[in-house]
């Protein structure tokens, strides 16, 4: 903050005049540039940065869910289940493929589009027994799906896209649009499940941490 | 009171350290080590650069040989509740909400994703049960094998302590839920170093459940900030206030001393530990 | 040469001579960065911080360079909200060290962090019982604050004040300014007081833990109160060493002392709260969590009673009754010696708060735990002094600081170059 | 010119704008530290089934039950087998470190033939036929020259298949030079020989005493089967009982105890004598067992009332006369007491004369193969193999006696002497390693590994690069314990004849073999009576065959207990216990054994202590464990001796500081820790340190106190009874 308190500054105005008055047609330029930056940058932050920060993969082999649900007895369970111990199979591993299908040597390995980073502690036990949620619910209509979609992984964090959702603004229509922790967060509030954190006033974080 | 809200009696899990049994073999340091994939460095001499969560000090009654007597203190983190539920030292000053109470379990987290190392958590915490990881976990080739998947390694530049095994916690919910039960049982959810214990002078277990046996050990008032009511039982630092789960049992007095100094006796209606809350 | 943007009136040194003393300064710069680098690269353990020196140097530097910085504030209230309109004078210079105390406070927290890619999380995740969340948001706030105040001051360079949207805009933001410095007064407050929060709410820390007025502990009013005494110390410490490197006076006694005697009444009532709120934790609040208050003192080489000695009777009531009592006041020499006693004062009671209380063993089995910072952390403390160093060179090179320097140094027709040595 | 810079500026703000309003800078953000959470280099434990399996630890004699937890194939945690007889749940830190040692750096990957020269570290990889090939090659060109005597074996047990096949290709290549790592069961076998004439290890039956008069042991670092042990004195400290720890240092042990008895090092035996004195006169021993089961007890007293009064012991001891005798009487009038003898872990034999006086204070309290006491326990009786038809070459070379003299008329009592290694290697051409790692942990190593270097053809079968190997020729690497199936007889103090199982936890992670394997293809490639004597297809199908009845059995449990086994009556002529005859007169009347190093020159006693942080026998300490030794121990890579600050000052040592302590046998440097927990004159450094072989968490941190101590050889037994050595400290 300045406080010099004697008669220049008005000179300096006066002086000052001269060149903005030859500029003063600069306004509407200096408009039309400032419009141009802001939808060049709007082009590159919505259109292109989005395509550059995803890599896409394809699945091993294209695995028809429809078919398979057809063919099986216990839906879902029969490939994705809860073991004994009450931890969850994931992504079926040979053993499982090799009691229908013919031998095969090695292990599929399969890019799973709902994968949590490693600080995550997802309980499915909790959720399909505890809570009845149903997969549909998180995972989709994968189930009915007669193909794989194309995997998209994040390049900086590795993670799948289905965590962040699709839309890059992060606008969700349907439960299993998105999977970040607000998502499980506001989940848990609408289901009432137990204030338990202090800090949060919401489930603990060692709920779903780990 | 928050637990006011939630439908049940909430846990308060504890651990009751008999000092007599304790012969520092250090058992439950090692255990806690590989239950927890705690990492380590070539030189592990300078002990302030040293993650242990669980530590065992050695003391000793200062006499001359051959008057010399010593005890162990094993020292994992002692879950403090504070003076009202919740406020821990460590807790109430995490900026980024990194650390947290659970009110289901008296447990006290620490999400490693969250923190961003500011540290402040580490000079709340008299007991030093909070450790900075200076340097990048390295585990030599072929050793990150051994690595449990049930909890995160820790990265760079971040806090970390002793969770109470928190995952064999969420393990043993699993295996009741798939069992379509919502309690577990005592025996069902027990720390790796109690587990360990050569001597069996650790018990853990739920300090609000009488039919536990640290409950029946410590016995914990509940009009007084759960100060154990066995005249052989102590906390360490009772008088700060921090009201911990680890609760210490031992014949000896001078032990007992060492453990929380009783520099103006302690009486149930001395305003120290009021104080030290708000 | 750059004499285009040298304000009207006032004489300054070639440039040759001015780039010399700023590649010099760059130096230090360049070694404080490379130190920066390093622990951004290669982590914390390029410091010699442990588990038991979780806040060590750098947290020190930051509650020490913002209690210094305090002057921006405390004479920004006096002059628009008090009404002592004298300090006019000198508001420039205070504005301008604030806000190099306060950039140089985020820099190295921003080093002192062990992630700080996901530092924003303080912001995004903010726990609002923490001191250190008070401290994050009050502090940013208030760096806005003085960077608006600051702004004015670098439109009325002599070149950019020729372009009339910036002239105008200059002119405005002096109307706006009693807002300013009032807000930046009322955000002061907070994280001032929240800095001294900081230590003050550890109730596991028997050394430094207050008892509290709503949530708030002692030491909370304690900071704010220091910061606002010795701010002004240290503005007046500052233009003192100006004037001595540029050989001129920039600024009327009449201002200095009027400062001078603020600053002096702060001190001493401030170092009477601080010795009654020690002597209450002596004989209550200490005992009342089990501890003899000697105990802090004893059996360890460094923290011994001259701590108290050093920081309440040299670094408190001596300057303060220096800058009172009038001819010690207006006697150049006292004047400097106060302002350099409440200097180290204040610092020395920021370090006992903070490293002390860090070094004092809690549990009875614990030994005192010792700490000599590693030449990295010495490095990226000093980092901000040659940065503070470089931008008041540049500032007074090119910007109208001091209004009285005009008054005080007429040009004489022919200019011998020989007065012209300075930063 | 002015517009347009004037006109870029504002594309520059509308850029800042529009960037702003879009996702970018936000995303990015939130990216970056998403990135900072997931650090490509910090790794991320693979998921998986979660199994358990049931085993057995081998890392000490304890052979404690282990159960391993995996993720599909990963083994990930040690955990202790809950209802195990000798563990019940319980594990040590050596046992939790496993894993480390398993998929650690220091494990052998294959079959390595040494390139350079011995001690050098370099090694040609090589395949198993040419290593079988080139061992029974060599072995069979020694038979050739008719001397399969100058083949000698090193191993740590002589017990359970592995043991048992071990011996058995001894014998059947001919020669009698099998080694066993020296151990306190030598004296303890020696004792249980003399006096109850029975052979066998010695059961102790900690969990049923109710007063342990320990001798030393180290009952809570790793005595017997440590878990075992710790579980009895937690039990003492519920019913209230009585543990006393005779040491001159305050070990855990002692420190746990309810009363320490610190005493001069070496006057042990004294003290467990004149507690003897203190009994018989006051007639406190127990009468009818004397009367009904014991001979020779007139000639002990008369002995111990001659030569073992409490005022002589006193001096010897530096107890009073009084401690001794109201300790004595308390042991004599407790319901059960116990005397434990054998140093530490028990890894030094000891005198002869300690161990027959300690096993007399059993004796005179009537506990000898009674509840709560010492029991003889004979060799297990699972391994019923055919007998080995010899050759001529290997009967002639059977005839010639043992190398170290043990079980020779001057050594009777003695079945190994295996430090006698370090003395005379001459004559032998080859040597075979197996589970033990003498050039680390027999006393003086300096001269065992020149001892090693006299020898032409040495093989390991060591699973690790430990410092025997670094030393070998030839170097055939073993499963790891969680990779191989073995039996595993326990020996270590149990009073109930106990076998586990060790099973592969994981499939070998290397190109290992089963060290029955190596033996059984090395004996058959050298064809005739010794393939002959090896009629098994491979180390399992002989193990399944062997234990016959017993393998379902122990595949479900993973141990076997002969429950409910009582000791029967004594074996010796009289079938009473031999309190007294000539030989033990003979052995009670010498003199103490004395340390090397006389005290003028050595005016200190550098003693060795066992500490269970640390692995002193065949495996190295893992890093999980290194990180629990007190930096009282190690600073830095310099290893601390502990030492009572009266006598540090004395000799003008600060605590802390460096110094050169110096022995008969070596030379360290080492540093000063004041400790009140030792008695003025004495210096002590633990076991398991110093090592030059593993890996860098390892190596090079501390000092082998082996470097710096010799053996004494018992003029009695011909064991190894140091106890110490003379010291100075500069």
């Amino acid at each position: 903050m300045s406080s010099n308190e004697d008669p220049k500054p008005k000179d300096v105005t006066e002086e000052a005049h001269s060149p903005s008055s030859k500029g003063g047609g600069g306004g509407a330029y200096l408009l039309l540039f400032f419009l141009i930056g802001l939808a060049l940058s709007m082009v590159v932050g919505w259109g292109i940065f989005p395509k550059v920060l995803y890599s896409t993969k394809s699945q091993p082999f294209d695995f028809n869910h429809k078919l398979h649900l057809e063919q099986v007895d216990d839906s879902c369970q029969s490939c994705h289940f809860l073991r004994e111990d009450g931890t969850f199979s994931g992504a079926p591993r040979l053993a499982q493929c090799i009691d229908c299908h013919e031998q095969k040597e090695r292990e599929v390995p399969w890019l799973i589009y709902a994968r949590q980073p490693d600080c995550v502690f997802f309980s499915h036990a909790a959720h399909i027994k505890g809570a009845g949620v149903d997969c549909v619910t998180c995972h989709g209509n994968t189930g009915t799906s007669e193909s794989l979609r194309t995997y998209q992984e994040n390049r900086i964090t590795g993670y799948s896209r289905d965590i962040w959702g699709h839309s890059i603004a992060g606008i969700k229509h349907n439960t299993w649009d998105r999977m970040k922790m607000d998502d499980c967060a506001a989940c848990h509030k609408d289901s009432g499940s137990h204030e338990s954190s202090v800090q949060t006033g919401r489930d603990a974080c060692f709920v779903c941490h780990k | 009171m928050k637990q006011a809200q939630t439908k049940h009696q909430p846990k308060r899990y504890g651990m009751v350290i008999d000092l007599d049994k304790c012969t520092g073999c250090g058992a439950c340091m090692v255990a806690c080590f590989s239950e927890n994939n705690v990492p380590f460095k070539e030189d592990e001499t300078d002990k302030r650069l040293s993650i242990t969560w669980m530590k065992v000090y050695k003391v000793t009654n200062g006499k001359k040989f051959p008057d010399t007597e010593v005890c162990y203190f094993p020292r994992p983190c002692q879950h403090c509740a504070g003076q009202h539920e919740g406020h821990s030292p460590c807790v109430s000053v995490c900026p980024a909400t990194a650390t947290d109470y659970g009110m289901e379990t008296g447990i006290v987290s620490q999400i490693y994703t969250r923190c961003f190392g500011c540290r402040y958590c580490m000079g709340a915490c008299p007991y030093h049960a909070r450790y900075f990881n200076w340097w990048d976990p390295v585990w030599p080739k072929g050793m990150e094998r051994y690595l449990s998947p049930n909890v995160s390694p820790r990265m760079r530049g971040i806090v970390e302590k002793c969770s109470f095994c928190y995952h064999r916690y969420q393990l043993a919910r699993n295996k009741a839920y798939t069992e379509g039960r919502r309690t577990l049982k005592e025996s069902e959810y027990q720390t790796a170093c109690t587990q360990a214990c050569p001597a069996n002078a650790i018990t853990f277990g739920d300090l609000n459940n009488p039919d536990h046996a640290v409950h029946q050990m410590a016995q914990p008032d509940l009009h007084h900030h759960y100060k154990p009511k066995n005249p052989h039982a102590f906390r360490l630092l009772e008088r700060l206030g921090t009201n911990t789960k680890i609760y210490y049992v031992s014949s000896r007095e001078w032990v007992r001393k060492a453990g929380d100094n009783y520099q103006v006796p302690l009486t149930t209606d001395s305003h120290g530990p009021e104080n030290s809350g708000h | 040469m750059d004499s285009a943007l040298i304000p009207e009136g006032v004489k300054r040194c070639s440039l040759p001579k001015f780039l010399l003393g700023l590649a010099v300064v760059s130096l230090v710069l360049a070694w404080g960065v490379y130190a920066m680098l390093l622990c951004w690269i290669k982590g914390l353990n390029q410091t010699n911080m442990n588990d038991y020196y979780g806040f060590a140097l750098w947290i020190w530097a930051d509650l020490a360079v913002i209690a210094l910085g305090g002057g921006a504030f405390f004479s920004g209230l006096l002059k628009y909200i008090i009404g002592k309109d004298d300090l006019k004078y000198i508001i420039n210079y205070a504005v301008l060290i604030g806000f190099i105390c306060y950039s140089s406070a985020l820099l190295i927290l921003a080093i002192d962090v062990g992630q700080p890619l996901r530092s924003w999380f303080i912001f995004w995740h903010a726990n609002v019982h923490s001191m250190l969340t008070e401290v994050a948001f009050c502090l940013s706030c208030y760096f806005a604050v003085l960077t608006i105040e600051y702004i004015p001051l670098i439109l009325e360079n002599r070149q950019i004040d020729k372009v009339p949207f910036f002239h105008n805009l200059s002119h405005n933001m002096h109307g706006a300014m009693a807002v300013f410095a009032a807000t930046g007064a009322f955000l002061s407050f907070f994280h001032q007081g929240s800095l001294g929060g900081v230590a003050g709410v550890l109730f596991g820390r028997p050394f430094a833990y207050r008892e509290h007025i709503l949530i708030w502990p002692y030491t909370f009013f304690l900071f704010t109160w220091s910061a606002a005494a010795y701010g002004p110390s240290f503005t007046l410490f500052i233009t003192w060493l100006t004037e001595k490197i540029t050989r001129k006076k920039l600024v009327k006694d009449k201002v200095i002392y009027l400062l001078a005697k603020i600053s002096g009444w702060m001190i001493i009532t401030y170092i009477i709260a601080k010795s009654l709120d020690t002597l209450y934790w002596m004989y209550n609040t200490a005992p009342a969590e089990g501890f003899k208050w000697t105990f802090f003192f004893e059996n360890n080489p460094f923290y011994t009673h001259w701590v108290w000695v050093a920081e309440i009777i040299l670094g408190g009531f001596v300057p303060g009754l220096l800058l009172i009592i009038k001819p010690t006041r207006e006697n150049n020499f006292c004047r400097v010696t106060a302002t350099v006693l409440g200097i180290l004062g204040v610092s020395l009671n920021r370090w006992v708060m903070v490293l002390q209380t860090m070094a004092v063993p809690v549990l009875s089995f614990d030994t005192w735990a010792m700490y000599i910072p590693s030449w990295q952390e010495v490095a990226t403390t000093v980092l901000p002094v040659a940065y503070g160093v470089i931008l008041i060179m540049i500032s007074y090179r090119y910007l109208p600081i001091f209004p009285q320097e005009r008054e005080l140094n007429p040009i004489e027709p022919v200019a011998p170059a020989a007065d012209a040595v300075e930063a | 010119m002015k517009l347009s810079r004037r006109c870029f500026l504002s594309l520059v703000a509308g850029g800042a704008a529009g960037t702003a309003l879009s996702p970018l800078p936000w995303k990015l953000a939130d990216d970056s530290s998403i990135w900072s959470q997931n650090w490509p280099w910090t790794p991320v434990p693979p998921d998986g089934e979660g199994t358990y399996t049931l085993s057995t630890c081998t890392l000490c004699p304890g052979g404690c039950g282990i159960n391993v937890r995996k993720i599909d194939d990963r083994a990930i945690k040690i955990e202790g087998a809950k209802d195990h007889p000798l563990n019940d749940g319980g594990v040590c830190m050596l046992g939790l470190s496993g894993l480390q040692m398993l998929y650690g750096p220091t494990r052998i990957q294959t079959p390595l033939k040494r390139a350079g020269d011995r001690g050098q570290g370099q090694w040609k990889p090589i395949s198993w036929e040419q290593a079988i090939g080139e061992v029974a090659q060599k072995l069979g060109d020694l038979r050739g020259l008719g001397k399969p005597q100058s083949l000698a074996c090193i191993a740590a047990k002589d017990t359970g298949t592995v043991g048992r096949l071990l011996r058995r290709f001894m014998s059947a290549y001919g020669s009698p030079n099998f080694f066993r790592m020296p151990s306190v069961e030598d004296a303890y076998e020696a004792a249980i020989y003399i006096t109850q004439g029975a052979i066998g290890s010695a059961g102790t039956d900690v969990n049923n005493a109710d007063f342990i008069l320990s001798f030393g042991s180290a009952l809570l670092d790793g005595y017997g089967s440590p878990v075992r042990v710790f579980r009895a004195n937690s039990r003492l400290k519920e019913l209230n009982g009585t543990v006393v720890q005779v040491e001159p240092r305050l070990s855990n042990t002692a420190a746990k105890a309810d009363k320490w008895l610190a005493v001069k090092p070496g006057s042990e035996a004294d003290l467990a004598l004149a507690m003897a004195h203190v009994i018989i006169s006051n007639n406190a021993m127990n009468q009818t067992f004397i009367a009904d089961q014991v001979e020779g007890f007139e000639a002990f007293a008369r002995m111990v009332q001659e030569k073992y009064a409490p005022e002589t012991a006193a001096g010897k001891t530096g107890l009073s006369v009084d401690v001794i005798s109201e300790w004595a009487m308390k042991f004599a009038s407790a319901r059960r007491p116990l005397a434990l003898y054998g140093k530490g872990k028990g890894q030094v034999p000891g005198s002869l004369k300690e161990a027959l006086a300690v096993h007399a204070l059993n004796a005179l309290v009537g506990n000898i193969n009674a509840e709560g006491g010492v029991w003889a326990l004979p060799a297990y009786d699972y391994i019923n193999w055919p007998d080995i038809e010899t050759d001529s070459v290997a009967a002639a070379g059977l005839q010639t006696p043992r190398m170290d003299g043990a079980g020779t008329d001057k050594y009777p009592h003695a079945r190994y002497l295996t430090h006698r290694i370090a003395a005379g290697a001459e004559g032998i051409e080859a040597l075979l390693v197996a589970e033990s790692n003498p050039c680390f942990s027999l006393p003086n190593v300096q001269a065992i590994r020149t001892a090693f270097e006299k020898i032409p053809f040495v093989v390991s079968f060591s699973s690790f690069m430990d410092e025997t190997a670094m030393n070998a020729d030839l170097i055939l690497p073993n499963h790891t314990y969680l990779e191989r199936y073995e039996d595993v007889p326990v020996t270590a103090g149990v009073t109930q004849p106990t076998v586990g199982l060790c099973r592969p936890v994981v499939e070998p992670l290397y190109k290992t073999r089963h060290l029955g394997d190596s033996i059984l293809q090395i004996a058959k490639a050298m064809k005739g009576t010794v393939a002959g004597a090896f009629p098994w297809e491979d180390y399992e199908s002989c193990l399944k065959l062997t234990l016959a009845g017993h393998w379902e059995t122990l595949e479900e449990k993973g141990v076997i207990t002969a429950a409910g086994y009582a000791p029967g009556g004594f074996e010796t002529a009289s079938g009473k216990f031999m309190l007294m005859n000539d030989d033990q007169g003979a052995v009670y009347m010498a003199d103490d054994v004395a340390t090397e190093g006389n005290g003028n020159e050595y005016p200190l006693v550098l003693i060795p202590y066992d500490s269970i942080r640390l692995a002193s026998r065949y495996v190295g300490a893992a890093p999980f464990m290194i990180k629990t030794v007190s930096d009282a121990v190690i600073k830095g890579q310099d290893g601390y001796v502990e030492i009572n600050p009266e006598t540090a000052k004395t000799l003008g040592l600060a605590d802390g500081q460096l110094a050169t302590l110096t022995t008969p046998v070596g030379t360290a440097k080492v540093g000063i820790h004041y400790d009140e927990g030792i008695m003025p004159g004495v210096v002590a450094m633990p076991r398991g340190l110093g090592h030059t072989a593993y890996d860098r968490f390892l190596a090079g941190k501390g000092v082998n106190v082996n470097e710096l101590i010799g053996f004494v050889e018992d003029p009695a037994s011909g064991l190894d009874a140091a106890y110490g050595i003379g010291a100075k400290l500069a």
